[in-house]
Order: C-alpha cells, then structure tokens, then sequence
C-alpha cells in the first residue's frame, strides 16, 4: 500500500481517501461495518457553536444519478464535538478534518480556535458552501472578498492547517479559490453540493421542506472534475476532491483533473463499504495503468511534457 | 448488521400493487419484528439510494425473511421485478423493532396496522402468540383490492379490516374499528400513515403504545441526519431521535409526529 | 388535445412540447421518424452569420444519468439556414424558434435581424449560454449587463418577441434573469448545460478534444428546477424550461417550477420518440393529477392560494 | 430506420471478450453490409446513451441479424448480460453500408478488418462472394485469444491473419500480410482502428478503397453534429461529413481520418 501515502499540509494519509463531510457523522456507525483505521482520514460532520437542529424533514431527495439533502447543519454544538465526538475518535490512528461551519464571521472564528486544538484534528475545512441554511455558509462562499477575510481571520487562530471548501454554484470557481488562497489557505476542498430542486408530483410541493437542497452523488462528478481541472492550475496549494466518486477509477479521474487526495460522500449510503473497497482496489489499478504511486496521477490532464507513465515504460 | 446479497426464495403479487418477497441470507439470524431493511434495488445509479423495507417474517431455521412492499415507484417497481435464484443486495437489520418484552404473558395487545404499514405486524403478532399473549388485530386498507394477510393474522389473531370506501369489512379507519368495537388491551403496537399514528397517540385504545414511524432516509444508519425527529418534550428544540438507528419504533409520546 | 395548447409572446402551441436547440438540428432527419407536425415547435440549432465547423472530435462523452457535448456551435451559416434549412421547414404547420449565436454583438444582430423576418420563424432564442466556444456565447450570458445590452441591440432589430436562452453556470441567475428582462426579452428559455469535464483513464487525458463541455441530460434536471422556480417567481416573462426532461411526469414538475412550455434536448437521442410519447401521454396524465389544463400546474409549487384541483374537487 | 425491441435469440461468447448476439426483428428487412444499429443496452439512466454497433450479418429468411461486439465498458458490459427471450430496444439499420455495387462480377476484393472492425466485413464477405466476386479477407487481432471468425471467413474466402504478439498467424499489423503476401485486388473494404485505415488509405492494395470510420455518437442519426469529419479536399474549412448519416463507410480520399 506504499504507492497509496499521501503527505499535505498537516496531514499525514497513508492512503488518500476519506468519507466526505456530513456523510459519515463522526465515524461511530460505519465502524460497526468496518475498522475505521483503514481510512486515510475522516472529514467529519460540520460543527457550528452551539447545537442545531437543522431542518424539517423530509431532507433528503432522490434526483436522476444523485440525491438532494438539506439537512441544515444538524450538529450537536461545539463543546459536546470537542469532548464526546472527538475524544471516541483518538481510539482510531486517524488524522481527523474538522469541518467548521457558522452563521456569523465569529461563529468560524469561535469554533476553529477550539476544534484546531482538539489532538487529533489536524486540519481544518472551513465549510463557506453549505447551500441549506439561511445565513453564513454559501453566502461566504459565492463572495470572493468575503472568503478571503474569513479564510484570514480562521488562519489566524488556527493550531492547524486550514482548508477550503469551495461551492460549486459560482460564476468564476477560480477567482474565490485563488482568493481564499490570498487569505492564507493551506489546501481547498471541493466541491460541495450544486443547488437543486424535486417537485412532488401529487402535492405539486417541493419535496424537500427546505424546498431546495444540495445536489450530491454520480451526477455532479464532471462538475467536480472541471471545477478541479481549472481550479487546480491555477493555484498552489493542494486539493481534496469530492463530487460523486464511487470507484477506485472515479479516483484516478479526480486525481488527473489536479487532486491530491479524494472524498467520498453520498456513495457511503449506496455502499457502505465503498472506502474500504477503494483503497483495496487502488493499487492494482494503479499497477494496470502503469504507476508507481498515486501522486504520479495528479494533474496529469493538463501538466506538460509528462507521457503518462505506461508510455514511459 | 451486515450488507448481503441475499438470493430471492419467491416474489409474487399478494394484492392489487401488493407483493410478497422472500429472500435468504445469513443475517437472519440477528432480526427482530419491526427492524427493517435497506434495499438495493439495481446495481447501478438508477435508482441509485436504498429503499427501506420492514421486516414481514422471519424464520430462521430456514434462514429466510419475507418484505412486503407496494408496487409505487421505480424502485418498487424494479424489486417488482427480481426472479427467484437472483440476488438482492441488503442492508441490515436496521434499527430498534418492536419491544416483545413489553408485553407481559396473558395479556391482551392490539396490533393497528394501515396499508403498507400492516407487514411488520405480522412478525410482532406470531412472536407474541408465540409468547402467550393475545391478539387482536385491526388492518386498514383502501379498499378490497388492496387487502392482504387478513387470513394469515385471522389464524391466531381476532382480526378486523376497515376499508375507507367500505368495499370490504368496516367503512372508514381502523380508529373507527376501535372505537366503536370498543377494543382496548395492555399493550398497542402501530404501523402506517402519519394520520392514524397520530389518531392513536391522541386516544388511549391501551395504556402502553408503541407506533413505527416512517421517514425517507439516506444511510439507514444513522449516520446523515436525514431522517430525524424532535422529541415531544422539546418540539423545538436541539433534541433529536433518528427514525433509522433510534427508531423506527418508539414509544407514544417520545418523539414530535 | 385542447387541454395542452399554451400560448406565449409570439407563440400559439397546440401543445408545449419541442425539442431544445442543438439536438434535433433543422428537423431533417427525425422527419424521417414521425410527422413533425405534432410537435408544439421546434427550436432550431444554432445560427451564426457564417458557417463555423465547430470543435474537433471526440464532441461527446456519457456522464452519469447525463452527457458532455463540445459541438461548437457547428452551423450551416446564416444564408444557408435562410434560404435552405427554415424554407425545407415550411411545409410543416410549426411556428420554429430560431437560435442566434455568435461571436459578438454584431454577430448576434446580423443574425437576429435577417432570420427574424423568415415566415416561419415565430420568436428567437439568444444563445447567450454555449460553453463551448471561444468567443461570445457564455460571456454574455455570465454578465448581467452585457446580456441587457446584447438583448436591447437583438430586441430592436427582430421582427419577432425575443426568448433569452440563460446559463446555469452563474452565481445568481435571478439578477442575469432580471437583467435581460429590463433589456426587453419577450421570454427566457433556460436552462442551457453546465460546464464540465470527463478524463479517459488510459490517456489521461479529457475525453473531450474541447477538453470541457456542457452537461445535459437528467443528471442537471434538479438544477434546472431549482432555477426555474427561483427566476419564474422574480420575472414578468415567461420561461421555456428544459434540462433532463425524459417524460410527462417531468413536464409537469418544469410547470410546477414555472415553466409555461418545455424544450427536450439529449432524450431525443436516447429515444427519438421521446417527444411523440411525451405528448400522447400528457392529457391522461393531467387529468389522473385533476388539472383541465396544463396551464394550471404554471408555477403551482410557489403560487399561494391555489389548492392543487385535485383538492378542490 | 426504425426503433424496435428486438428480442434476443442467441447471446454468446466466441473469443476473449467478444460476443456473438443473434436478434430477431422487422428492421432486418431493411439492413445492407456495413451499417449499423444503435443499441440501448438497459431501459434506463445507466448507461443513458445507446452504442453504435455494426452488423455482423443479416438473415432475411428468418428476420434476424447478428451483432459482434467486445465486451468492454458498461454498456456492453450490460449487453453481454442479455438471455434469449429478453428484448434490447434497437435504434437502425443506420447510416450507409459497403457498396457491394462498386465491385464487379468476376473481379477480386480485398477485405481487411482490426479488431471490432471485423464484424461488417462478414456479411459483406457473403454478399460479394454470392455475387461471384472473389474475396481474400485479411484479419488482425491482438493475440490469439482474441480471434474469431477465421474459419467463417474461410469457408468462402482465402483468409489470412496477422497477431500483434504473433501468437497466431503472422507476427505484426494486416498491413504487413498486405505487403509481405503481395496481396492486390479491383476493391479494398476495411474497417477497424483509425491507424490501420490510415495505413491503408495511404498505399495503393487496389483501385478502389472504401473505409468504415468510428467516432463517438450522440444521436446516430445525423441531427447532432458529434460525429463529424472534415473533407479531405478542405481539411481546414466548414465542409463536413457525418459518420452516422453520411457513412460510416466512406471512399477513401473523401474524408479526414
Ligand atoms: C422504516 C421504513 C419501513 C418501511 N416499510 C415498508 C414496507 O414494509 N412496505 C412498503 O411498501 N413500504 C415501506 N416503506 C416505504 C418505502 O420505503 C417506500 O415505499 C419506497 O422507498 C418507495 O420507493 P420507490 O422507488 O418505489 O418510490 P419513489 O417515489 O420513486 O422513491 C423516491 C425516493 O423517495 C423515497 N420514498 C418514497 N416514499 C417513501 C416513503 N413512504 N418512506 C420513505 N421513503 C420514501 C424512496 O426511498 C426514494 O429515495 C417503509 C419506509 C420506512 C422509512
Ligand atoms: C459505426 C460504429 C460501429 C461500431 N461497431 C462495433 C462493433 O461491431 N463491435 C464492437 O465491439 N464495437 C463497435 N463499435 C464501437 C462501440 O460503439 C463501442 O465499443 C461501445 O460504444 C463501447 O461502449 P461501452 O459502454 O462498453 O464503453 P464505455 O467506454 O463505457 O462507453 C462510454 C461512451 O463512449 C462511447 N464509446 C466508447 N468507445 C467507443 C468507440 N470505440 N466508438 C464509438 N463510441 C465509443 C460509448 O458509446 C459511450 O457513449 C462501433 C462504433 C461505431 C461508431
Ligand atoms: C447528507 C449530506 C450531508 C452533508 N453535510 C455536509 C456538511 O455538514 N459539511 C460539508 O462541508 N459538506 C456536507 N455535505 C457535502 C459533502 O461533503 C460533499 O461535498 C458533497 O456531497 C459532494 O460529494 P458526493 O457527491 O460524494 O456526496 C453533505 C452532503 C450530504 C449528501
Ligand atoms: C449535442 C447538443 C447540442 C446543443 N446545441 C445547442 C445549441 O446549438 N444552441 C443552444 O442554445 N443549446 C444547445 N444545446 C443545449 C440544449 O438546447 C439544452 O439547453 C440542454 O441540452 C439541456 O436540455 P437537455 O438536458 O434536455 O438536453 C445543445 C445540447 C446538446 C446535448
Ligand atoms: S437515514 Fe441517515 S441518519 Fe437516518
Ligand atoms: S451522432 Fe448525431 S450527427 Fe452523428
């Protein structure tokens, strides 16, 4: 598994796939399934200071090849994150991602400055692209200047390295990374879901009572990929792709468009088994195409005077 | 719990959009009346989510479980579909059934049960009998072409049907059965449309009352926060219950419906 | 049939039922399937001044539930179009709308201008969203301005009401929605497809020789709705809906949205029927959902005080 | 042109990853050499578009034809799946076939197939032979395992064949048989791998050249304009060929390949 370690800022990955945020809560149900170890980390779920509620079900639509959520930052609050859900965690050998999410500038500020100090948090993903609830989340992320100051002002009282999470549902995805990227990113992590709606057929009612909801899962995949694709030539700083990935070939696409790492989300309710299947499958795909290791993949779309490696061979 | 791909035994229609499908798998052995399952219904993206199905009968010794499900979209339609000798990929059992143990030997519990809410009853009512406990069961339908399972809880259960149009049994809803049959026991169990559950909250048919909730669902693990509710206590509030792992049974008055 | 007849700024529809732009060329070749005189109209490929070949091939690649198309507005030319392609279509008893496409201002004028006096033209579509041309095209779809300024020039030189065709790869369609609106569009069409990108395994390198391309099919059909609904409830206009619509079920939920005529784009390709049986099987549909006419489920999941029929019956 | 469920008779594998699906329906009525027909391999989302696959042979007489394909990606994936009885919903005869026309009686055609470019040329091989035409085939293949039809070739036509590996035939490209035989004919037909045609369009084995293009397809049809070529005498310019419509088989110095 030695073609499979990735190393980022902060992180350590023996292996470069994790779940993605909010679709593996924090860790404790999937690990009736499997040993949770085997993971290259986990992006747990989105923390806000205080506990929410979220919102009103349903929360949750089916959508041709994909799904529609609005779960609404469900979260049981900071301080019960950083003293029940993590401490159950540090059992596992596991570099966790904390995703920090809020309503107001102090609201990140708040609960970065304590996650980031939580031992085994070693990095942040600073979540400025949930569309589901009515203040802070997507607005931070569709503005360029206004992700920059918060990316700034999270870095500031961070004891980690900071990613990230950029939405998708932008004119120009470029100009709000290469901003947060001013602001002192260490990483992006992209993307996160595209705004969607169902209608009710009978009712004539949006199915979600939200009305609209964040479209996951297979159908966004070439979203994600070209998102990556631009996105990650034009920046310095490394990306942890998500979008619709279901298999260890679906990996190998997020890593040619400019990925150093990969997380996997709504497939974990298709499949529960699908991290551990991806990373046992990894390197024998990697060996049919003629890599030594995962990184040899990165970027490879557009990087310059590099044959793919069968070609080298 | 464990993902299995379990081999089709038989699937056959038992009613107007109603079918009976009986599967074998090891994970039989860990089921429970009113757990469910997490269905595959393809292998590929369409349709892509899981289908969550409760848990009709369970006979271990022959490691086999049957689900009972309504014809209604494409995922039912695809299930629908499936031939016996092939297999079905499944997750589970999922969540807390029926509490058996809350029913004390020789007593009396009702079972109410509305449309495609009646098939986990029916697990529940032969493990109760089994323990000694009597039955009486109320099953709702649309109408007469929709009934199902009438004589199989008829062959050790008291057993009445109500049809909203009246083409079969009692005209109108189960609560119309029970109240003006005046039936009351120790112990009411519940399964079906949101309507009734709540009718049965709001009466008092039996001093203790169990109702099976229904939500659509993500993981069916727990783990998304799809399918969550608020307790009675604090309907507003940051208290939760997940009809998934929490539930999808709980007691009357635990949880917001 | 009468239940399906809908009429719009320079539009009497039998029914609302046509096939998009791009995916049923000049009608030529499904002519060879079923009379065209069923369709409601037909939204006719691109048209640039001068014939254009568009992208290199490979120009399409399957996605999940959706495909990628890099065509490149590939175009017989205005005096072509003009003199061949809509006259061949005047046998048929169809008002066509014409798609105008360009480069620049000039380009779009010239077209709109000259095609808006053929016969059977009856309204035009500005193609103010293709993603997959260098020039012109999405630039002027991404820029609430340039899309106002560029409808007002086409608007005072058409001789027929102007449908502004919108791109779903902005931040905020309403304000674009609102923009063409104060510039005089007649009606929006919209949505045209995403950007996004496919990578051979292999190769590594995009499927696609345009190397990024427009996404269609169901997989975007919960982004569609979302927009539809979100524009149909801050415009005055209406709005030719489209995106992953297969059947009659999804016509319905398009009006629910706020859709008042529907466009089927990559479901042509995938049954060449699809729209023949989208329209025989429509009034049965409506009358199993209550509604004496299609026109009843406009805007249905927004409108306040309108109990679907079926309650009111 | 027609859309038709056609329904399986035969469905089998006759070398490393190749299939021989035999199916019968009304548009076989209508079906030359050459063409092709348009598969939807599942009824719905997954995979969404249909294949271009070309026709092996047509059997008028019991309104059946035969595809040859080369289980590969999901669709045919799919498709290898198919039991006789069940129906594959088929979108042909499409495009434009081999002119069996332009070779006369009595004189010698070459036919010259790669790969998945083999299966055409079977049904043409038969229309040229019963013309009285005299047909030498020349097949290529990776390796051995990979080779079929040789014997269905030869039981009416001097049949040579070329491995890349040489683990069969001769060692290297049907370019080098072409060569190294001295084989010469009135009309070369080929089809397969863009490189091999290329090869082939640019020496001179006969007179007359006629070769079937692949490229990736949307509608199959003609109305999409993902299929297009430029013209060999205007490579630069707007003229343009479809695959689909226009071809797939195409004089050679028509178009760009
Ligand atoms: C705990 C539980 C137990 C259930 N037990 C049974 C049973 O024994 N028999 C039975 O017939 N049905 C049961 N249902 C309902 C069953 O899950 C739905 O009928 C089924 O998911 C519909 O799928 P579809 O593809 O046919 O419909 P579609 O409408 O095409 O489904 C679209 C999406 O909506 C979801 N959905 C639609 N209706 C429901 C619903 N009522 N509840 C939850 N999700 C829904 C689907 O799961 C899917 O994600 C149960 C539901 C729950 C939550
Ligand atoms: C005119 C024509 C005739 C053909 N005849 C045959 C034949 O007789 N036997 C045979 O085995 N193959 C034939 N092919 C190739 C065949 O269409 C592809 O192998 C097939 O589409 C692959 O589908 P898949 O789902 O297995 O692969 P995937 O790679 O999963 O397909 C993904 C997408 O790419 C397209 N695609 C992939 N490879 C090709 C290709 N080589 N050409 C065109 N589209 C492709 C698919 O159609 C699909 O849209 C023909 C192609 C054309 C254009
Ligand atoms: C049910 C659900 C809940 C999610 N919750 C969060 C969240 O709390 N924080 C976050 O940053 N992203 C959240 N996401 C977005 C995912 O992390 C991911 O970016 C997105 O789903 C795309 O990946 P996928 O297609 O693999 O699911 C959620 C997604 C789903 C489906
Ligand atoms: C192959 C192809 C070609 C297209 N060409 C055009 C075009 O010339 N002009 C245009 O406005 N839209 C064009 N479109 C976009 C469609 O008209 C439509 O907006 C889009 O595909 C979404 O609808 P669908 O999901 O039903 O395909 C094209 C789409 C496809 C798939
Ligand atoms: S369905 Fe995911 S938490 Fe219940
Ligand atoms: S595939 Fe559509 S034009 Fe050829």
């Amino acid at each position: 598994m030695r073609s499979l370690s990735i190393e980022l800022p902060g992180l350590s990955l023996k292996n470069p796939i994790m779940p993605a945020s909010g679709c593996f809560g924090f860790g404790k149900e999937y690990s009736q399934l499997f040993d949770l170890n085997i993971l290259g980390s986990i992006m747990v779920k989105a923390t806000t200071p205080e506990p929410r509620f979220g919102n009103p079900t349903p929360r949750v639509a089916e959508t041709p090849g994909g799904m529609l959520n609005a779960i609404g930052l469900q979260n049981p609050g900071l301080e019960k994150v950083v003293t029940e859900e993590l401490p159950w965690l540090e059992k596992f050998n596991l570099p966790i991602i904390a995703n920090v999410a809020g309503s107001t500038e102090e609201d990140y500020v708040r609960v970065a400055e304590r996650i980031s100090k939580a031992p085994n948090v070693h990095a942040l993903e600073l979540n400025i692209s949930c569309p589901n609830v009515k203040t802070g989340g997507i607005a931070f992320g569709t503005d360029p200047e206004m992700a920059k100051d918060l990316t700034k002002k999270v870095k500031a009282v961070s004891d980690v390295p900071v990613y990230v999470k950029l939405s998708p549902n932008v004119t120009d995805i470029v100009k709000i990374a290469k901003a947060v990227e001013a602001g002192g990113a260490d990483g992006l992590t992209m993307i996160n879901t595209l705004v969607g709606m169902r209608i009710d057929l009978h009712s004539a009612q949006p199915i979600l009572s939200n009305r609209t909801g964040g479209l996951s899962g297979a159908a966004i995949k070439p979203v994600a990929l070209r998102m990556i694709y631009e996105v990650s030539q034009q920046v310095d700083i490394p990306i942890i792709g998500m979008g619709g990935i279901q298999s260890a070939e679906d990996v190998i696409e997020f890593f040619y468009a400019g990925a150093s790492a990969v997380a996997v989300g709504t497939q974990n309710f298709v499949d529960p088994f699908v991290c551990p299947t991806i990373i046992q499958e990894l390197p024998a795909l990697l060996e049919k195409l003629g890599y030594d290791h995962i990184s040899d993949c990165i970027g490879r779309s557009w990087k310059k005077n590099e044959q793919p490696a069968y070609h080298r061979a | 719990m464990k993902k299995e791909l379990c081999q089709v035994v038989s699937n056959q229609s038992i009613a107007d959009s109603i079918y009976e499908l009986t599967l074998s798998g090891s994970m039989v052995e860990e089921m429970k009346p009113g757990q469910f399952v997490h269905v595959k219904v393809s292998s590929g993206l369409d349709p892509m989510l899981r289908r969550p199905i409760s848990i009709a009968s369970i006979h271990k010794e022959k490691s086999e479980f049957t689900i009972i499900y309504r014809k209604q979209g494409r995922g039912t339609s695809l299930l629908a579909e499936k031939k016996p000798g092939e297999f079905v990929d499944i997750l589970g059992p999922l969540g807390n059934g029926f509490p058996v143990e809350e029913a004390s030997v020789g007593s009396t519990a009702i079972l109410v049960g509305g449309g495609i809410g009646v098939p986990p009853l029916y697990e529940l009512a032969k493990q109760l009998v089994k323990k000694g406990i009597k039955v009486i069961t109320i099953l709702g339908f649309q109408n007469e072409s929709a009934v199902f399972y009438e004589s199989k809880f008829a062959e050790f259960s008291e057993t009445y049907i109500a049809t909203v149009d009246g083409s079969y049994g009692t005209k109108g809803f189960v609560t119309d059965v029970l109240s003006t049959k005046n039936i009351g026991g120790d112990i009411l169990y519940s399964c079906g449309p949101t309507p009734m559950l709540r009718a049965i909250e709001a009466s008092s048919y039996a001093p203790k009352v169990y109702l099976s909730l229904e939500e659509r669902m993500g993981c069916g693990i727990g783990a998304c926060f799809a399918c969550v509710c608020h307790v009675k206590d604090d309907p507003d509030g940051h208290a939760y219950k997940k009809v998934c792992s929490d539930g999808p049974v709980f007691r009357a008055g635990e949880v917001a419906i």
